[in-house]
């Protein structure tokens, strides 16, 4: 470099970043695509309009509890009751429902449940962040005790076993998931808008940057004038809702709750959060990785239904394979 | 020469990415000397200073070590030349205590460690640095300059030949900085060569036998200390010649700005009252531990504390955590650059704009906004960088600092208050630094410093407040406000007896 | 000859019993695609409800089956992906939990949880003389679990009103549990006469730690299901295994075959099939014992 | 070297171990004392030796291998395995003694199996830290990766069903678990064994000294010449060297293995480590608060089964409501 005596010199034009790391960005796209290779290889059908609409459609569930998991995630939180909280939701909206129906008719009942399962995750969310934050209690521990918590009220409700809905209810709820608007499945549709919307929460809002300066230094995101304790509390209310929106898809399809509703999801969303490169630390994410791992995720299950190469005991060491492939050709990311 | 160099660079280059940092540096260190090598923020000092300590590769070159060709694959095997670094970014594990940061790597003990002896060796190295702390105290839990110190010692405890010292007074008051003075002059004495990195010029003279000035990765110019005083010093790192440090200052008015009642901030600051005028510089002086961060930290809500009243513009306002404060329009510059400064893993950008996104939500964020200010600030407060798509973890030590304190005067806040502004800061930079005070006094904000440099605050501020063990002991203005007075204050040796009210 | 695509969801093989369905399922579906030259069986596993819901609908777009056998993990959420098959044209045979709509089912193959509880409350008031303390050993929160305990507890009520039921404890048909649980009513009661644990895999861990704390006040131990060591125990004349009660695994292969002919040769099959829960005592143990068999 | 010239008056005292972090350290102790106070006026029993002895020898295997996860959490690791990892190794052991048996003879047999158990643990311990160091992937998703492999294998192993113990072996086998010495049962005394050494070496080694600098800042345990990538793998060696211990234990117990072996035993290893004032995101941690943490855990399902205040649906809620409580109670150590 030449440099003049008195100016500062001249910036080089912010040249774009080096090519293996954005490869290696791409890793969990690289992943799916392989995956489908693979999958069609294996069976043709996979790539059939309605078998990959299948698969986007039960990805929406987990998809859209990921991109949740993916804010607090970021900002260095964690959430292990989104499962139980699914399976409270979907039990406490079911017998309201049920209970309103009489008396506020169908699509009014209706509107009722799905209203108090989106209360119920803002609660949640109020909740976690309120204990984590004010309490000062690890969120880990936190979302433990109410994994517990949730799904012992939904099996209290349940006297054990199983709520359903009542069968004039589910017909008008049912296009909820079943329906199609242009010819896409309604839950691929909401799971794009939630996606695109937490995308652009999270990359181009200044909450969004909020949630990456507290998950990078909580420190230094305090010192400048971040209310962090707000904003934490705020990325487990949108995990609440996430997880309201996930039940609002999930009740119509199968139309009833049981203590085994949601289980281990929670594991399956951070899984898609972690796959899709956002770091468990905090600090950084990305929500189309996320939806990328989601899909992915589901995909490996669709393609383990649609072959019989290996035994079926042997279907979660697949996965668990799959998982760590295509964890491994993304590693490039990380520091 | 007769004796081989204690340390040699030949032709050494290094770079980052595409972005050459070092060009083909050459050294001579001769064994025994203090050699101090200076130069702007960002020329490669550091970078330098890594090499020689095994902490990064060269990219091309050679080094020699008491004239022996050497390799380092890393900084153990420096160590084992006798070869040891002091960093500029503090380099400790927060979970650990002083002691086991100490020893990090070379414990004592045989299967099982024998704490007891490294508590008590760590307490002896402290306390030759003067700091009486508990070893077992973890780091998370000490100030800056206590790091700082902790740092210094880490490095002396161990068998040095070649000890390199980055910017070790960049947040020590003089105290601190004589007995670190003293000590290297006996460790000179005992034959130790040391090579000394600092931005304080005075320090240098004082210090010093030689002077290499570092320009942009080249060397410019090596010479006998004598040969050089500090305004030439200044001259060559800049290349150019360089006007007085401190800019005239335009008296303050009358009007009060901020006025703080019976602040205490508990086990550290007690009772403080203050007020700081429009349009004036107001300086708080004190050692090391005396409680002028906390003070502050305490006043935003930072940390605990409890106050009397606190008026702005004369009325009544309630600083209950920085985001109030900021929105009252006070800022605060932390004197931890690293913990609580700068997101390090973040880029410039998001960096600079953290406390004013407001003004790029409209509402969604409007990165080439941001990039556009991130330009104006490049070019405002001089941030040298390669390339401004970086983490600001790759800017040196003061172009960090500049970053930092560019972000809270985006804010355009009304009291502007400064914990070290000047940490790690060149010459040229800091002029511009001091300038911009004045500026933003004269346009009629209060501007709060604290500094370690007591030159700084002498030559800039209006009045000057003393803080010993968490009391105001004094307020100097005009005549009083002399760098022997503050001492006798700081230390206690003299008493709050003849206590202006602020 | 026709063509048939037979598709199997049965629940994973996450404890003794339905490692027993498994495997029923893929002895069977050899012996069938052996015996019947145009059909092919697709025997698939799902870990929970959902993953069965995904999987019948992939077994219909993708494996385009003619029938379904299934064993569903829980009758609620199953019944909507069920009916929606049938709507596709698709015979759909429900084996042993019945869905709560029952015209999604096609035909029906039934195991027979109430009537598990109920013999085995019939065994327990009666070989206690109609007195008694008794702890009871749930499974996990579910319809199968509480119609079982029901029906138990209802006998007990109705019939022996003497004996007195001293807890109910969920086990989570699994060993472990079992122990644990056990251990702790032991702790807890000082006379327990008899114990119901419903299951025979926490049967093994209740026997554990009756031998481990060394108590005799406790006559007999009935779990159920028909697991083969516990056949095996009962033909051996245990002390405190006296008998046991099936809910045999054995179902879902009589499901297939009964499914497999009517389709196969075009013949209509019975719309309910009722696999009673027997007693099984020293007498008839022999013919309840599978040795091949995982469970 | 004394004094320099320049003596310098004596600095600011050094500042007092804060009485309240103290207490706080002690909060999952005083959780505990709590604990046992209300199950002692819910049911005198509690107190009992024999309960107590039951309630550590169930402690034992959650203990110790959470004892292992104290190292891995400390370290900045974390390892979903141990449950499945738990089960593959009963099942390999079970059926390597069975196959043994007839050519080595009882006590061989049973001796090959233990020692093929640790090695299993070995094994899947370097596994995970070289997929984690070397292949530089999230612990996380290798260890889920695994979570599904271990346990699939062990359910191909066992065809679903169940792995038992000879009998023979058995009986040789089974003083291992119920067997005492100086009346106290033998699992509490490896138990106790375990956390020693593992505190031993945790804080009073090298060792222990790295894993914690790694945990806490990697980059400066990198500079002061610590070989990271060895620290790194060496806990998951440890941790997996814990669930073989623990495997050791538990086979005499039932004398079997099944898919349901080992199940959640992760969450429940995890949550003693936090619950004992470890930090998840590591640097420090303490063994002793990881004992208690996994005493507290199974106290805590001990009362419930020893009394019937409250519908059995809820009993996980009030384990999760006294998790939060008790991590509450230590909060005061967080930052
Ligand atoms: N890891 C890195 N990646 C990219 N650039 C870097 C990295 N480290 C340093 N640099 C660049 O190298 C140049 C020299 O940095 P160095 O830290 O050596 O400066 P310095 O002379 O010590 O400055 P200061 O006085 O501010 O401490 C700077 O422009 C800096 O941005
Ligand atoms: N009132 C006090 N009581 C006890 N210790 C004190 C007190 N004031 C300061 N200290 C000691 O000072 C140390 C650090 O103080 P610190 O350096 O942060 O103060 P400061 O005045 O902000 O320093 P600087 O002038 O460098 O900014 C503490 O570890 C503490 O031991
Ligand atoms: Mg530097
Ligand atoms: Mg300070």
């Amino acid at each position: 470099m030449t440099t003049p005596d008195t100016t500062p010199d001249v910036m080089a034009p912010a040249p774009r970043p080096p090519l293996l790391s954005r490869l290696g960005a791409l890793g969990p796209l690289l992943g799916l695509l392989a995956l489908m290779a693979v999958a069609t290889a294996l069976n043709p059908d996979f790539l059939t309009v309605s078998n990959l609409s299948n698969v986007l459609t039960r990805a929406s569930f987990i998809g859209i509890i990921a991109v949740g998991a993916t804010f607090v995630i970021v900002s260095g939180g964690i959430d292990l009751s989104v499962g139980s909280m699914a399976a409270l939701m979907a039990g406490s909206m079911i017998l309201i429902m049920n209970a309103a129906a009489p008396s506020l008719g169908i699509t009014g009942s209706i509107l009722l449940g799905m209203l108090s399962a989106l209360l119920i995750g803002v609660g949640a969310g109020l909740l976690h962040g309120t204990a984590i934050t004010r309490g000062r209690i690890e969120p880990f521990i936190v979302t433990l005790g109410t994994l517990g918590i949730f799904r012992s009220v939904l099996t209290y409700l349940s006297q054990g076993g199983s709520i359903s809905l009542d069968n004039a209810l589910s017909d008008r709820y049912s296009p909820v998931y079943y329906g199609k608007l242009l010819g896409i499945p309604i839950p691929i549709l909401v799971f794009a808008a939630v996606a695109l919307l937490g995308g652009l929460i999270l990359n181009r809002t200044r909450y969004g940057r909020y949630v990456q300066a507290v998950g990078s230094n909580e420190q230094v995101a305090r010192y400048a004038a971040v209310d962090v304790t707000r904003v934490k509390i705020t990325t487990y209310v949108i995990q609440g809702l996430c997880v309201g929106i996930a039940t609002l898809l999930y009740v119509p399809r199968l139309g009833s709750a049981s203590p085994s509703t949601g289980l281990l999801w929670e594991l399956e969303a951070i899984a898609a959060v972690i796959i899709g490169g956002t770091a468990l630390k905090g600090g950084s994410g990305r929500i189309w990785g996320t939806v990328v791992g989601a899909v992915l995720l589901l995909s490996i299950e669709n393609v383990l239904n649609l072959t019989s190469i290996i035994s079926v005991y042997l279907n979660a060491a697949v996965q668990g394979v799959v998982i760590i492939i295509v964890a491994f050709l993304q590693r490039g990311r990380r520091t | 020469m007769t004796a081989p160099s204690a340390a040699a660079f030949h032709g050494v280059t290094r770079s980052f990415g595409p972005v050459q940092v070092l060009h083909g540096v050459s050294l001579q260190v001769r064994p025994g000397e203090v050699h101090a090598l200076i130069g702007e923020n960002g020329a490669g000092k550091s970078t330098m200073m890594k090499i020689l300590g095994g902490y990064l590769p060269p990219s091309g070159g050679s080094l020699e070590v008491n004239g022996q060709p050497a390799h380092f694959r890393n900084s153990r095997d420096a160590e084992a030349r006798g070869v040891v670094l002091i960093h500029q970014e503090f380099n400790l594990a927060d979970d650990l205590s002083v002691a086991q940061n100490m020893f990090l790597g070379r414990e004592l003990g045989g299967a099982l460690l024998d704490d007891r002896a490294m508590n008590a060796q760590a307490a002896a190295a402290l306390q030759r640095l003067g700091l009486t702390l508990d070893p077992r105290t973890r780091v998370r839990e000490l100030s800056v300059p206590h790091k700082q110190l902790v740092e210094i010692a880490k490095a002396l405890s161990r068998e040095a030949r070649l000890l390199i010292m980055d910017e070790p007074t960049a947040t020590l008051t003089v105290r601190e900085t004589d007995t670190l003075f003293a000590l290297i002059r006996r460790l000179r004495e005992q034959g130790v060569t040391i090579l000394y990195i600092s931005h304080k010029l005075e320090e240098v003279k004082a210090l010093a036998d030689t002077v290499t000035v570092l320009r942009d990765g080249r060397v410019v110019s090596s010479a006998p200390a004598q040969d050089l005083t500090p305004h030439q010093m200044a001259s060559l790192m800049v290349g150019r010649e360089l006007e007085d440090m401190f800019p005239p200052h335009a008296p303050p008015s009358n009007a009060p700005l901020l006025e703080v009642e019976g602040l205490s901030v508990p086990g550290w600051a007690t009772d403080a009252s203050f007020t700081l005028h429009q349009g004036e510089v107001l300086g708080f002086a004190g050692l090391v531990g005396a409680g002028r961060t906390e003070l502050f930290e305490g006043l935003l809500g930072l940390r605990r504390s409890t106050v009397g009243q606190v008026r702005l513009k004369g009325r009544p306002v309630r600083l209950g955590s920085p985001g109030a404060a900021a929105r009252a329009g006070i800022v605060y510059l932390s004197e931890d650059r690293k913990g609580k400064g700068l997101l390090v893993d973040f880029q410039l950008r998001p960096n600079l704009t953290l406390m004013t996104l407001q003004h790029y939500a409209r509402p969604v964020l409007d990165p080439r906004a941001e990039q556009r200010a991130l330009e104006r600030a490049v070019q405002t407060y001089g941030i040298r960088t390669g390339r401004l798509d970086v983490p600001a973890s790759a800017l040196s030590g003061g172009n960090q600092q500049k970053l930092a304190l560019a972000r809270i005067l985006e804010v355009h806040p009304q009291v502007i208050i400064l914990d070290e502004p000047t940490r790690g800061v060149d010459v040229g930079a800091k002029r511009e630094i001091y300038a911009l005070i004045q500026q933003l006094a004269a346009a009629g904000q209060g501007v709060i410093v604290i500094s370690s440099e007591l030159n700084e605050l002498l030559g800039l501020c209006h009045r000057l407040l003393v803080l010993h063990s968490g009391r105001v002991v004094a307020t100097l203005e005009g005549e009083a406000m002399n760098e022997q007075t503050v001492i006798q204050y700081a230390t206690g040796l003299r008493t709050p007896a003849a206590q202006v009210p602020a | 000859q026709t063509k048939q695509v037979i598709g199997v969801s049965i629940p994973s093989a996450d404890h003794g019993w339905t490692a027993g369905i498994v495997y029923w399922a893929n002895q069977t579906k050899a012996e069938l695609e052996k015996m019947y030259p145009g059909l092919s069986v697709i025997v698939k596993t799902a870990k929970d409800s959902n993953e069965q819901a995904n999987q019948i609908q992939d077994l219909y777009t993708v494996n385009k089956i003619n029938a379904l056998v299934i064993l569903p993990q829980e009758s609620a959420p199953l019944t909507k992906p069920v009916a929606d098959l049938k709507k596709q044209g698709v015979f759909t045979l429900v084996v042993d939990r019945a869905l709560t709509d029952p015209t999604a089912q096609s035909a029906y193959v039934a195991g027979d949880n109430p009537g598990l509880g109920r013999v085995s409350g019939e065994y327990v008031g009666k070989t206690l003389g109609g007195k008694g303390n008794v702890v009871v050993l749930r499974g996990i929160a579910t319809v199968i679990d509480n119609q079982r305990v029901d029906a138990f507890e209802n006998v007990i009520k109705t019939k022996y009103p003497n004996v007195k039921i001293l807890d109910k404890q969920y086990a989570n048909w699994n060993r472990d549990d079992g122990f644990r649980v056990m251990q702790d009513y032991l702790t807890r009661f000082p006379k327990i006469d008899a114990v119901w644990a419903q299951d025979d895999d926490i049967a093994v861990g209740v026997l554990k730690a009756i031998q481990q704390a060394g108590r005799t006040d406790i006559k007999f131990v009935l779990g159920g299901a028909g697991m083969k060591d516990m056949v095996k125990k009962v033909m051996d004349g245990d002390k405190l295994i006296t008998a046991d009660v099936t809910y045999p695994p054995t179902m879902i292969r009589d499901a297939m075959r009964l499914l497999a002919k009517a389709r196969m040769t075009n013949t209509a099959m019975a719309k309910s099939t009722i696999i009673p829960s027997v007693l099984v005592t020293k007498a008839n143990a022999a013919e309840y014992y599978f040795p091949k068999s995982p469970f």
